[in-house]
């Protein structure tokens, strides 16, 4: 039995639900002038949109373990970590939107969110995450201090060299590092068999002699359960672990997505197999009651709610700023120091 | 244009994708050596329609999704290529290349001369490229230069339906590695309008388009824009606001850059004195100074003015404004267009 | 007990005799012009060598079950792969010394040996010649032929990318091919246990669902038995497999490495365990004399110093020729089909 | 060169592996942040002496030796940088960017842009690159262009062990990713002698040369020659010979690529009139191009003649005669300055 404490659980719910309650609003502000023919550049939120309703057991059981100098790095579908990990949730929202006051200043979008005061980055590229998650935990043990890093990762991720080449150096090194794969069965249209032999992606363990494990009952106290064990095992200086997650996507691999490869049944077993509802039978049966959760609930809305009317309150960016930032600001690399006449050291030769 | 004479007598027009599959699917006909790798290229019919239909009538022994290893299944496609097969691999946007480029510069462009020729690589390998849809720096880029710039392969970027039958046709009937770049915004892909130009009337028939030809795309006698892709159409659009003003524009397209075909450049330049040259990839180091460097080589003198329209050197931002302010649109050539007519 | 026949190992012997012969001549005559001061660019061979004086049972092993038919990568370290699989002994010297005649025509060097005729091909980056040999396995399986691939590399390439990738897509997709580790305790001056956590490579293969096999006796008789047994596998499409071959570095990384991060008594028992006396003890045991023994040396030497001898009498390619190759001869690709107007398509759009 | 008036004062005179070693160590122990990781970088000190006797001194733990995982270990260097620490992390050579490419390009060039400046990524990448002893296709490249064309990544190619040592200061305590790449002819390791020019005096005081600043390696009149890496000692042997027929030419040594020093380069060509770029990477879409292409679109005028000298566009051969024919040697620049002379 689980040891994790109640007020845990109801965080843990609240962030699970403002996640899904997050994404359903993005879903319809995303969708909005893209009805009937979908033009991705009508609408307010531009480019591409990848939504992570389904996955939320996966994030809030992992961040429920961290601090906010614990590193993570998450794929092309974010929101739900990000939330989990305590990312500034207005300027994330303003940072889809396209908006000045977004955490890259618009100039990321959805798969590009950096919050430096929590440690979260994300990007765009298949287990691109990994390598950089391994160096915050090199950085860690070189600074001696007893923070993590955790790299979040699909299934699809696990046949990627970078994610493969970092468990080795992760183990190697005996990093503090997590790896967490969210196994949602589909990498876009193509089915986990149709790419890997391996039944259960936390198998890859193996090969590189770390601990893997994998959790399929869509339970997020069993995924915090988990995580507990193997962030715990990280910062006690013993070593990186690899997680698996069962987790369901509920909405296409991006918005427009019409799922034409994917069975109807399929489609409704994801759906049926919902992690918030579990927990909240959880929270229940530790006598969290209907009003207690109702109250979770609306305040998980109200924040996700606030943070889209602030953000489709802020301004574009100048289109001007899109030649700022390419290198540090202010300007590095140009000090100059004695011998003074340093220029000119092979003048004459 | 009278049909007929430019197309072989068809007046059935397609969308860039289209035909592009129609040429893969004629070879695939022809050659069980031919099949297709990639990423959502079996059910999903490719992210971008570059393999739409295909699943149907092939099945998945020949187009084949393939697990997210960019580095093997390229490689691989070089090693069933050496054995005489004629693979297909498609990297499913081109800014993904960083995860596989060992594979596609060491191997698959090299094997040929580090053999002395006694191998070939008989393969094609397809990628989306460009902007203007918000995707942000990982998804948006072009890197023409950065496969132009490495020797060993045929870089190929069709702008029209047309072009693209002909050039995919070549390519997979050359013996030689040809990276095949095709643009997003030309596909005509539903939820990412084309502009109008792509769509052009194709033949049914097979035919080929040879490497190292560039197509003018409009004649004109006051200044030669040279361009490809996707800013050909943004070129041209241009070309027709300043006829208005009486200025008579010539429109260059590349189709490949790798042959590149610098006597027709030059001509068009020895003609009209003036070059501009627009570009979706980086402005350094890249496209448009390797065009405006070999006119410089060997034209010099015909050359009165030089411009040069490309995205700065920044990653490509994600939101609107920002994105319009780095991808040249048609008011950015038709300024260059003005300065290097008042240049001199 | 092994049912190798004795023919079989005496042609294994003489590979292997050769093997060693080879690297011997080759390092005199790299090390020509070259002492005391060594400078790369003098003697008569030219560029970097990495000998593979110790690896003999590996290469021996393994592709004593190969056909011409079969597919071999080999990395930097090839010329006693490159003699066991039957490679135009002459013209790979002639390579190797950089002349007309080479198998490259002096265009590819050590590290590039391509010999079309028994499939084989060599290269520099680590790792690279997975993806190929995973390539020419699929060929086999859509030509539905019984041929096999063969992908040699070291023990410092299992930490790469493009050999993770290639276990991966070889075992979904279930084809013949075997990979080779060729482990010589050393990645040039990094020891196995300073870049891995994991003794026995084969066992990268459990993250992978394929079969994972290690050899560490020293004996070529070992590895053929279990080289045998990956390979058959292969042609039965049953799949591919990893074998992991314990071998021994005599030479230095490459010519002119003075091992200096190495131990006297590393090098020294690595000198001891030679696979070579131990084949010929199993031969002796067998009933071969002596005297049949020193014939397959006397062969297996003249076989080198024919092909030295050969090699060194070639002309060296002419400048003009650096030209030449870079796209296939004669030039493909330029071909022009109906309809003839075709070129002009988007002429006045 | 009165000894004290340009190089600090000292008569000390170092190869360039030990004044780029110099810098690092001083740097090491100014700051804990600062480590080197790659492979044979501990115990071999570096197959180019980019790191000989650093362990000694700092022992494992910042001199890490690596596995064989480009991908992971210099994504490892973005982490560790995005965390405040200040990485070395070395590419054995450059040639073998493929494998790692994504990490370099996508996220440490990309991540302070697409971040909006909130992260920076305060790194170094050195490269050994260059030909000249045989290695072939796979070990003798530069590869200039290719890193110089991706925005992002600031490029440094130092030529002397004065210029190595200033820009290694500098590229540690830039903010911003730097690509250092050092030439193996240049390094003055024992099996690949250098030729005279890179040993220099070094003084033993820190100091830093400033990104973006050519340097003017010779005064001349008549020809600009614009280079960098081992070509600057090819180009002022060449001068040499030269000025014994009267000729007069200008040496710049680019030293860095981005920021490229356009300004010192249109100066002399506004002086000379002619313009001889030379170059160890592909000519195509390459260095050559940029800086002809940077003087066409801005002085064109002054520009009466210009010539390239660069590698083929072809893969690098092994034997000695086929390499020596494609790598630029003073004969090469000594032909294209005549011909710049006999141009117009
Ligand atoms: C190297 C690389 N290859 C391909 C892609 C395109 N791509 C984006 S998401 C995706 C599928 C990812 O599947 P998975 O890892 O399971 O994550 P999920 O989308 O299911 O959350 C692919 C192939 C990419 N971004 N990077
Ligand atoms: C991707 C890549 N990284 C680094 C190198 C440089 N390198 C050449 S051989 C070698 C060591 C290889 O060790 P191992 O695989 O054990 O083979 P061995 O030399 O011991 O036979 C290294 C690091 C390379 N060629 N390619
Ligand atoms: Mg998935
Ligand atoms: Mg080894």
């Amino acid at each position: 039995m689980s040891m994790v404490a109640v007020s845990e659980l109801q965080e843990m719910y609240e962030h699970m639900v403002a996640a899904r309650h997050y994404e359903e609003r993005l879903q319809e502000e995303y969708l909005e002038g893209k009805q009937p023919a979908f033009d991705i550049s009508a609408g307010p939120i531009p480019g591409e949109l990848h939504l992570a309703a389904g996955h939320e057991a996966s994030g809030a059981g992992v961040c429920q373990h961290l601090r906010d100098d614990d590193t993570v790095t998450a794929p092309h579908r974010p929101h739900h970590v990000a939330i989990a990990k305590g990312v500034d949730l207005e300027r994330m929202t303003a940072e889809i939107f396209g908006r000045e006051t977004g955490l890259s200043k618009g100039k990321g979008g959805h798969m590009h969110l950096f919050d430096p005061d929590v440690n979260f980055a994300c990007s765009g590229i298949i287990a691109e995450g990994c390598p950089p998650a391994v160096g915050a935990g090199l950085a860690a043990k070189k600074r001696n201090t007893d923070s993590v890093a955790v790299a979040f990762l699909g299934e699809g991720a696990i046949d990627q060299g970078a994610f493969l080449e970092s468990l080795n150096l992760a183990s190697v090194q005996n990093l503090p590092v997590v790896f967490v794969i969210e196994d949602n069965d589909w990498a876009i249209s193509m089915p986990k068999d149709r790419v890997t032999d391996v039944e259960n992606g936390a198998q890859r363990a193996e090969g590189f002699d770390l601990p893997g494990t994998r959790v399929d009952s869509d339970d997020a106290v069993a995924v915090y359960d988990a995580a507990g064990e193997a962030i715990g095992r990280a910062r006690d200086r013993n070593g990186p672990s690899l997680l698996e997650v069962q987790v369901h996507r509920r909405m296409g691999h991006f918005m427009g997505d019409a799922e034409g490869y994917r069975s109807d049944e399929d489609q409704e077993a994801a759906a049926q197999r919902d992690s918030i509802d579990r927990l909240a039978g959880t929270l229940r049966a530790h006598d969290v009651g209907g009003e207690a959760l109702e109250e979770l609930r609306e305040r998980a809305r109200n924040r996700v709610e606030g943070a889209i009317e602030w953000a489709k309150d802020q301004p574009e960016p100048d289109p001007e700023s899109a030649y700022e930032d390419v290198f540090s600001t202010p300007p590095s690399g140009v000090t100059e120091t004695a011998p003074s006449a340093a220029d000119s050291g092979g003048e004459d030769r | 244009m009278t049909e007929g004479e430019t197309d072989g007598g068809t007046d059935r027009s397609l969308t860039m994708s289209r035909a592009m599959v129609e040429a893969i699917a004629h070879e695939m006909r022809e050659s069980n050596d031919v099949f297709y790798m990639g990423e959502d290229i079996a059910d999903y019919g490719g992210i971008f329609d570059s393999t739409e239909g295909l699943l149907d009538e092939f099945g998945h022994d020949r187009v084949m999704d393939v697990p997210i290893s960019e580095t093997a299944y390229i490689g691989a496609a070089v090693g069933a290529a050496q054995a005489g097969m004629r693979p297909i691999a498609e990297l499913m946007f081109v800014d993904f290349f960083g995860v596989g480029m060992d594979q596609i510069y060491n191997q698959m462009a090299k094997n040929t001369y580090m053999s002395g020729g006694a191998v070939s690589v008989p393969m094609v390998l397809t990628a989306a490229v460009g902007g203007t849809y918000n995707d942000a720096a990982q998804h948006s880029q072009t890197l023409y230069g950065t496969f132009a710039h490495l020797p060993g392969m045929k870089v190929v970027v069709p702008s029209t339906a047309y072009d693209a039958k002909g050039l995919m046709h070549n390519a997979i009937r050359d013996d030689d590695p040809v990276v095949y770049l095709f643009h997003k915004r030309l596909m005509g892909i539903g939820w990412l309008p084309a502009p109008d130009g792509p769509k052009t009337n194709v033949p049914e028939d097979e035919y080929t388009i040879p490497f190292g030809r560039a197509d003018i795309k409009r004649d004109g006698a006051d200044v030669t824009v040279v361009t490809l892709g996707l800013h050909v159409h943004r070129a041209l659009e241009a070309a027709e606001s300043l006829a208005d003003d009486g200025i008579d524009v010539e429109i260059v397209d590349l189709r490949t850059l790798v042959p590149l075909d610098t006597e027709t450049i030059r001509d068009s330049v020895s003609k009209t004195g003036r070059l501009v040259v627009v570009d979706e990839d980086y402005r350094s180091y890249g496209v448009t100074s390797e065009v405006i460097a070999s006119v410089a080589e060997d034209g010099l003198a015909d050359l009165d003015a030089v411009e040069r329209v490309a995205l700065p050197d920044v990653p490509i931002p994600y939101a609107r404004p920002l994105e319009d302010e780095v991808i040249p649109d048609t008011d950015d050539i038709t300024t260059a267009v003005h300065s290097v007519l008042s240049d001199e």
